[in-house]
Parts: structure tokens; sequence; C-alpha cells
């Protein structure tokens, strides 16, 4: 089998059309979107469910695809490898910004678990996989700080989810912090009594809570 | 070693280093345009999808990282975009001069496209990629100093720093927001004071020790 | 003073932040804050008890004192452990074979949880596992490189086929293919 | 403001300056800061305009380092400021104005930190300058929040500039 057989017989296996080609595209621009938002806002934002199952089915087709041919590859002529370099470069590059956006959530939801499990709200934004993950590693940490020395305390101070008299125990996100943001359209945000005029193109350092709305909407973009 | 590719690849992968510091941030993606010089590369599937060009010398969008590797494996020229000339930085360097208070236009990748681009493709620029490298670093420092000033105006309710690409806003990114939390959160402390539960709700609070009920990680 | 036994404690912790290891398990430093917060309860026991006159108010600022130090207590004895549970969670994470240096500093049940913890993240990463959810997080270089072999290496099999690393030789190949063998000074990155 | 962080857990301990039944005593934040604004269950019993009642356990004395001196001094050289000591010292101002809710305070210390982060942000751009003269005077006098905040500006501005200036492979 030579390079153009391989390619002759790539090219066949996908061709249903443009339409396709522009989904595929338009996936990852919107994964990019998700893994900056993700990894910029201090919230847990909702797992992006579909997008990523369509995306992980792409990359299993492309792993096979790669094993496939490269089994025939014993010689070291780059040429032949060319196209197999590219799949690869993109598949490292996709991967990567999975592997980032998952770590992401996971160290914000092993950081606010006691939050997002006390509202549903939070908890729907998890996804199954997630969901069983925060509840295990709860469970193990709280295996640990009993065997450790919780149980040898007063029943009355062996809770981990008190809230009242003093620092609350239950870790939340904190709305507050502020963030690098890029009108895309024109809007009025306030904070602590004073209006800002947001501009298109106009680039503002402000906290999260006044734009949060407005990145939902997309009339904002985080950075 | 094993054949099996995704074991192979967890062990294998499990230690990288040295790799490109891009601030915490990466620019994944961003359009160049690209001349294919020799027909070997063709439609390419890939997890999304880019159409490379069939013929010789036909101009195709195809995204930088792309372009760069083809670009290393001598498979194509890229078209330097037409802000990358000398005659186009001098102009926004003289507008940088000329406004002390405001950031000229750049494209909003332009350092990593520059960079790219100089590093990968230099002989496929019109003007002499020295000259363009040096304009770029007055740029980048005459531009550096702006955004430095500018941070004496921190307060804890916003900032505006509009023309700042986004390279420019990762390396001030940490100062900044630090900064700006500290701010906030010692502005905000006196906004606790004026809502705050009275202080005997929060004895009363103390006082009831003894009754955490509802609490679902209360241990036997 | 009470709390002071937690204030070393949080000093440990501080300290923790900053080593690349693990240190000891302060035992008998938790053991002894857990008995103070025994003792502390104790006292405040036989002063609820007493506070027969509502008027006492030396008897409440007892009290409530005693309850803010068993609270100081909890809190860094959590804050403590916490921190180290976050450095066990990092180890399983890195999936870099523990030493038993490290092994030795954690405590028996420290070693449990992070025997449990790295059941837990296999099967997180099970269903992702074209993934490679415990790969680097930095962005992704080249895929592939030109190495030069400086020592021989015998064979290796990759998806690309078998290289027969023999001294001065060079090849093309995938970075992550390779990467253990440049770190031990096999290859050469060209 | 995480329950879990030992920073916070260690500014806690920073000692404050009550005074209970006319007694001087130093006491860590943790047990001073509730003491001094919880009221005594029984004093509902007073009058609500009797400001003359102590109702609360203890009064807590201003720190030193919110003396009217101290604040002076912030105003006529921000730089000079030796914050070293205190460790912790612009989380000690938010757990004051917290209790106290002092908007002066937080005013003037506010505009302290902007001046003090400039200087440091020039500071942390000079790859290597800052260990010299009268910069390590200043580098000397930080808190360890100033100190973090150096730390992050330097790695951040050597980060683009190794990546700016690193020859392809």
């Amino acid at each position: 089998m030579n390079f153009d057989d391989i390619l002759k017989e790539f090219e066949a296996s996908k061709r249903p059309g443009y339409n396709e080609d522009e989904l595929r595209a338009e996936d990852v621009r919107r994964l990019l979107d998700a893994w900056v938002k993700e990894r910029t806002v201090p919230e847990l934002l909702p797992y992006e469910q579909e997008l990523i199952d369509r995306i992980l089915i792409r990359i299993r087709k492309q792993i096979e695809l790669i094993e496939l041919n490269s089994i025939e590859l014993q010689t070291h002529e780059r040429e032949i490898k060319l196209r197999l370099v590219v799949i690869e470069s993109e598949l490292d590059r996709v991967q990567f910004i999975i592997r980032s956006y998952t770590r992401t959530r996971l160290q914000k939801i092993d950081k606010y678990s006691l939050y997002i499990r006390s509202s549903d709200k939070e908890t729907a934004k998890l996804s199954n996989n997630e969901f069983a993950y925060m509840e295990r590693h709860l469970e193990l940490l709280l295996e640990l700080y009993n065997s450790q020395f919780m149980k040898n305390l007063p029943e009355s101070l062996q809770a981990i989810d008190e809230t009242g008299g003093g620092v609350s125990m239950i870790d939340e996100p904190d709305l507050d912090r502020p963030v690098f943001v890029r009108a895309t359209a024109e809007n009025v945000v306030e904070v602590d009594d004073e209006e800002i005029e947001l501009t298109k193109d106009g680039i503002y350092v402000v906290r999260y809570r006044a734009v949060k709305d407005l990145v939902e909407t997309g009339d904002v973009r985080v950075l | 070693m094993s054949s099996d590719l995704s074991r192979y690849r967890t062990v294998s992968r499990t230690q990288a280093g040295g790799r490109e510091p891009i601030c915490g941030r990466s620019m994944m993606c961003s359009g160049g345009r690209c001349d294919f010089s020799s027909g070997t590369s063709r439609r390419t599937g890939l997890v999304s999808t880019y159409c490379l060009g069939d013929k010789k010398s036909r101009g195709e969008q195809i995204p930088l990282w792309l372009a760069t590797l083809l670009k290393k494996q001598e498979k194509c020229n890229i078209v330097v975009p037409e802000w990358l000339s000398v005659e186009y930085l001098r102009v926004r360097y003289d507008e940088e001069i000329k406004y002390p208070s405001k950031f000229s236009n750049l494209p909003w990748h332009w350092l990593p496209i520059a960079k790219k681009l100089l590093d990968y493709a230099s002989d496929d620029f019109i003007d002499p990629p020295h000259e363009i490298r040096s304009l770029l670093q007055d740029l980048r420092e005459v531009r550096l100093v702006k955004a430095r000033k500018g941070i004496r105006e921190l307060n804890h309710v916003y900032i505006q720093l509009d023309g700042l690409s986004l390279m420019e806003i990762n390396e001030m990114r940490p100062f900044i927001l630090e900064v700006m939390d500290q701010l906030r959160k010692m502005n905000d402390s006196l906004k606790v004071k004026a809502e705050e539960e009275t202080p005997r709700q929060a004895a009363a609070q103390m006082d009831r020790d003894d009754e955490s009920d509802d609490d679902i990680y209360q241990k036997e | 003073m009470y709390g002071d036994l937690a204030h070393k404690l949080a000093l440990e912790a501080k300290r923790t932040q900053s080593l690349d290891k693990l240190p000891l398990y302060q035992d008998t430093l938790v053991r002894a804050i857990v008995r103070e917060i025994r003792d502390l309860q104790k006292e405040a026991d036989v002063l609820t008890e007493h506070a027969s006159q509502d008027d006492d108010r030396v008897n409440q600022a007892q009290l409530f004192v005693c309850h803010l130090c068993m609270r100081r207590n909890k809190r860094c004895l959590l804050a403590y452990q916490r921190l180290r549970a976050e450095r066990l969670d990092e180890l399983v994470w890195a999936n870099n074979e523990i030493s038993k240096e490290q092994m030795d500093n954690l405590s028996p049940q420290e070693q449990e949880y992070l025997k449990k913890y790295n059941d837990l993240v296999s099967e997180f990463k099970g269903p992702l596992e074209k993934i490679d959810l415990g790969g680097t997080l930095e962005p992704p270089e080249d895929v592939f490189i030109d190495v030069r072999v400086l020592k021989d290496a015998g064979e290796i099999q990759t998806e690309y086929g078998v290289f027969n690393l023999t001294k001065d030789s060079q090849f093309f190949v995938r970075q992550a293919d390779v990467e253990r063998l440049i770190q031990q000074g096999y290859l050469k990155k060209l | 403001m995480s329950y879990y962080d030992i920073d916070d857990i260690l500014a806690d301990s920073q000692p404050g300056s009550p005074i209970k039944e006319n007694v001087r005593l130093e006491l860590p934040i943790w047990l001073a800061e509730i003491l001094a604004i919880c009221s005594i269950s029984n004093s509902s019993d007073y009058e609500e305009n009797d400001q003359d009642r102590e109702t609360t356990f203890l009064k807590l004395l201003e720190p030193e380092f919110f003396s009217p001196v101290f604040l002076n001094f912030i105003k006529s050289d921000a730089l000079r400021l030796n914050l070293n000591p205190y460790m912790f010292y612009y989380r000690i101002v938010t757990k004051w104005s917290n209790m106290f809710g002092d908007a002066e305070l937080v005013e003037l210390i506010s505009k302290a930190l902007v001046d003090r982060a400039c200087e440091l942000n020039d500071l942390s751009f000079k790859l290597n300058d800052h260990f010299r003269g009268s910069n390590l005077e200043f580098m000397n006098n930080l808190d360890s929040y100033e100190k973090q905040l150096f730390k992050n500006s330097h790695k951040s501005y050597k980060n683009l500039k190794i990546w700016w200036l690193k020859k392809p492979n």
C-alpha cells in the first residue's frame, strides 16, 4: 500500500459533504471557547456533554485510523508520514484541550464539592462521571478525616459543613473575583453603585459577578 | 513496550518537560494563509476539517499551527499577512508615540503570529525579517511602558485596557488580577460590616454547637 | 495556652506548602490537639452545668472561649489534613512511582487514602481513555521530532514501527514515544 | 475566604490587643475577633441607646499598625513602610474592617497598596535589579501577599521574554 492509496481510502471514508466539515470545525471552536471560559471564570460551568461526546467519537476514529495505517509504515520516509503527522498533531492539540478542560473542572469540583452538592442547580452542571467522582472523593476524604482524628472529637464538632459562627466550612466560588473581558456589544453594568459603560471591543477588568449574565448571553467574552 | 496504543500512551506521556511557556494561555487557532508548493497534501480528515489545496500555488486559509507544521516539512509557503510589513509596523509605532494614552490597533494575536512566522517562515517575508523583528520589539516595548503606566489607575471597581492584545494581557494578568482582587476584598469588607448579621445572632450560632443536625456528613 | 499546639500544626502546614515532598505526618501533634479539644469539651460541660444564674458573665465568657478554642483547633486539624490530602491527590495524578521515602512519611490512614484515590482516578479516566487525562497540562509542542541516538538503547516498538536505536543513528519519531529515553540520556533532540 | 486557607489561619494568629475588664491582654485575632463583636446574651435588658454599658466581652484597642503615627507614615511615604513584620498586613486590614468598617482606613491602605504594587511591578519587570541598593530595602519590607505578587509578576514577565527570544527547534 502506498501513500496515494492511503489518501484515496481515507478520502473515500469521509465525503458526506461540506456541512459535516463545517460542523466539525465549529465543534473545535466551541471546545476552545468552553475551555477558555472554564479556566477563566471562578464558578463551575455546565458540562458540555454533547459537544465532548461528538468530539470523543471523532478522536476515537482518528486513533483507529492511525493505528490501521501506521502498522503498514515500516519505512522512515517522511513523505509517507506527513498525513499521519498532521492528524497526530491535531489530535494532540484537541486531546490537550479536553484534558485541560476536564482537569480544570475536577479542580473546581474538588474545591467546591460541598457547595455543589447542596444545590440541584449546581449538581446539574456535572457529567455523570464527574458526579460519581465527586461523591466518592468526598467519601474518601471523610474516611480519612474520621480515621485520623475526627472520630475522637466530641460529636458536636464532627460536622464538616457548618456555615455559622465564624468562617463557613463550605467553600463557594468567589463570584466577585475580577476577570478580563472583552465586550462584543454595548451594555451598562453596575459595580458598587458605579455604572460602567461597556463599548464594543472594549477590554475591561471587572468582577465576574457584574458580567456573569452577559457572559452567558455572549455579549461579553471572558479572556 | 506494549503495542496497545492507549496503554502505551499513558505510560510514555507521563513525563513531559520543557514546553513553551505561554503565560497560562495558548493561542490554539488563528488563520494564516498558505500556498502549497507541492501537491502531496490534500484534504485531510481531522477532528475538525481543513481543506488543503490540491493544486500548486492555490491559496488556502488554514490554522497557523497547521501552516507552520507543513512549512517545517517544506510542503508550503505561507502568505505573510499584510500587517507584518515594515511600512505597516512603522505607522503603528508612530501612532504609539503620538498618542501616549492609547494603544494602536494591532491584531488580537499579533505577538504569537509574528513570532511563529518569523521562526518558521522567515523566507516568506517580503521585507527583511530582521527589520520586522526589531520593529516588533520596539512596538512591544513602547506598549509595555504604556500598559505599566496604566496600572497606576488600578482600583476596586474596574479598569479599561482597550487595544491591548491577548498575549500582552497574559503578561500583565497575574499582577492586575491579584492587585484588583486585594483592593476589592478590602473594599468589600466595608459592606460586610454594613449588612452583617447582628452580633447576637452570631453568638446564638456559637451556642447552638450541640445541635448541628440535618447534617449528612456527620459520622456515627 | 489553648490553641498553641494548633498554631504549630498550622505552621507545619505552611511549611509543607513550600516543600516538594510531603514531610512526616505529625501524629503526636495531631493526637495532642485532639486531646486538648476533649479537655476543652469537659471544661465546657462543667461550665454549662454550673451556669445556673443567668447573669454569670464570667462563666459565659469562659464557655464562649472554650467553644472558640475547640473550633480553632478543629479548623487547624482539618486544614492540615486537607492540604496533605490534596498533595496525595497530586501524587496520584502525576502517575510517577512514589518513593519509599515518601511513602514512609505518610500515616497508615493516608496510605489507605492514596490507594483508594488512585482507584477512583482510574475509574474516572475510564470513559475518557482516549484523552490520556494524566498527560501533560502544558500546551503541546511538536508531535514529531528528529533525534540522534547517543548510546545504544536496543529496539523500541512504536505505532510507527520498530526502531533499532544504535549509536549515532537518526530518527524522526513521535516525541511522546521517546520522552523517557531523552530524559535518560539515550537520545538527543535535534 | 476559605475555611481551609492556611494563610488565613496564620493571619488569625497575629496578635490583636484587647482589654478585658480594663486589663490589657494580647490575644490572637481568631479569639479576640468574635469576643469583640459578640454581645453577651443577657445584655438585651439594657436600653438600646445605653451606649455606656459595655455589652461585648471585650473591646479591641487599635493595633499599633493602625495607629495615627503609623497611618501618617503611610500617607507620607508608603514605599518606605516596612510591612514585613506583620506578615499578612492586607488580610489583617480586611479583617479589621470586617469588624469595624473603617472606610477611611481602607481608602488609605488601598492607595498605599497601589503605590507599592506599582513599584513592585517595576522591579519585577527589571529582571536582575531587585536585590540591589534601595530596591533591596523595599524588597525586604514586603508582606507575604506582596512577596507572592512580586513572584507571580516576575515569573510572567520572564516567561514572556523567554518565549519571545526562544529559538525555534
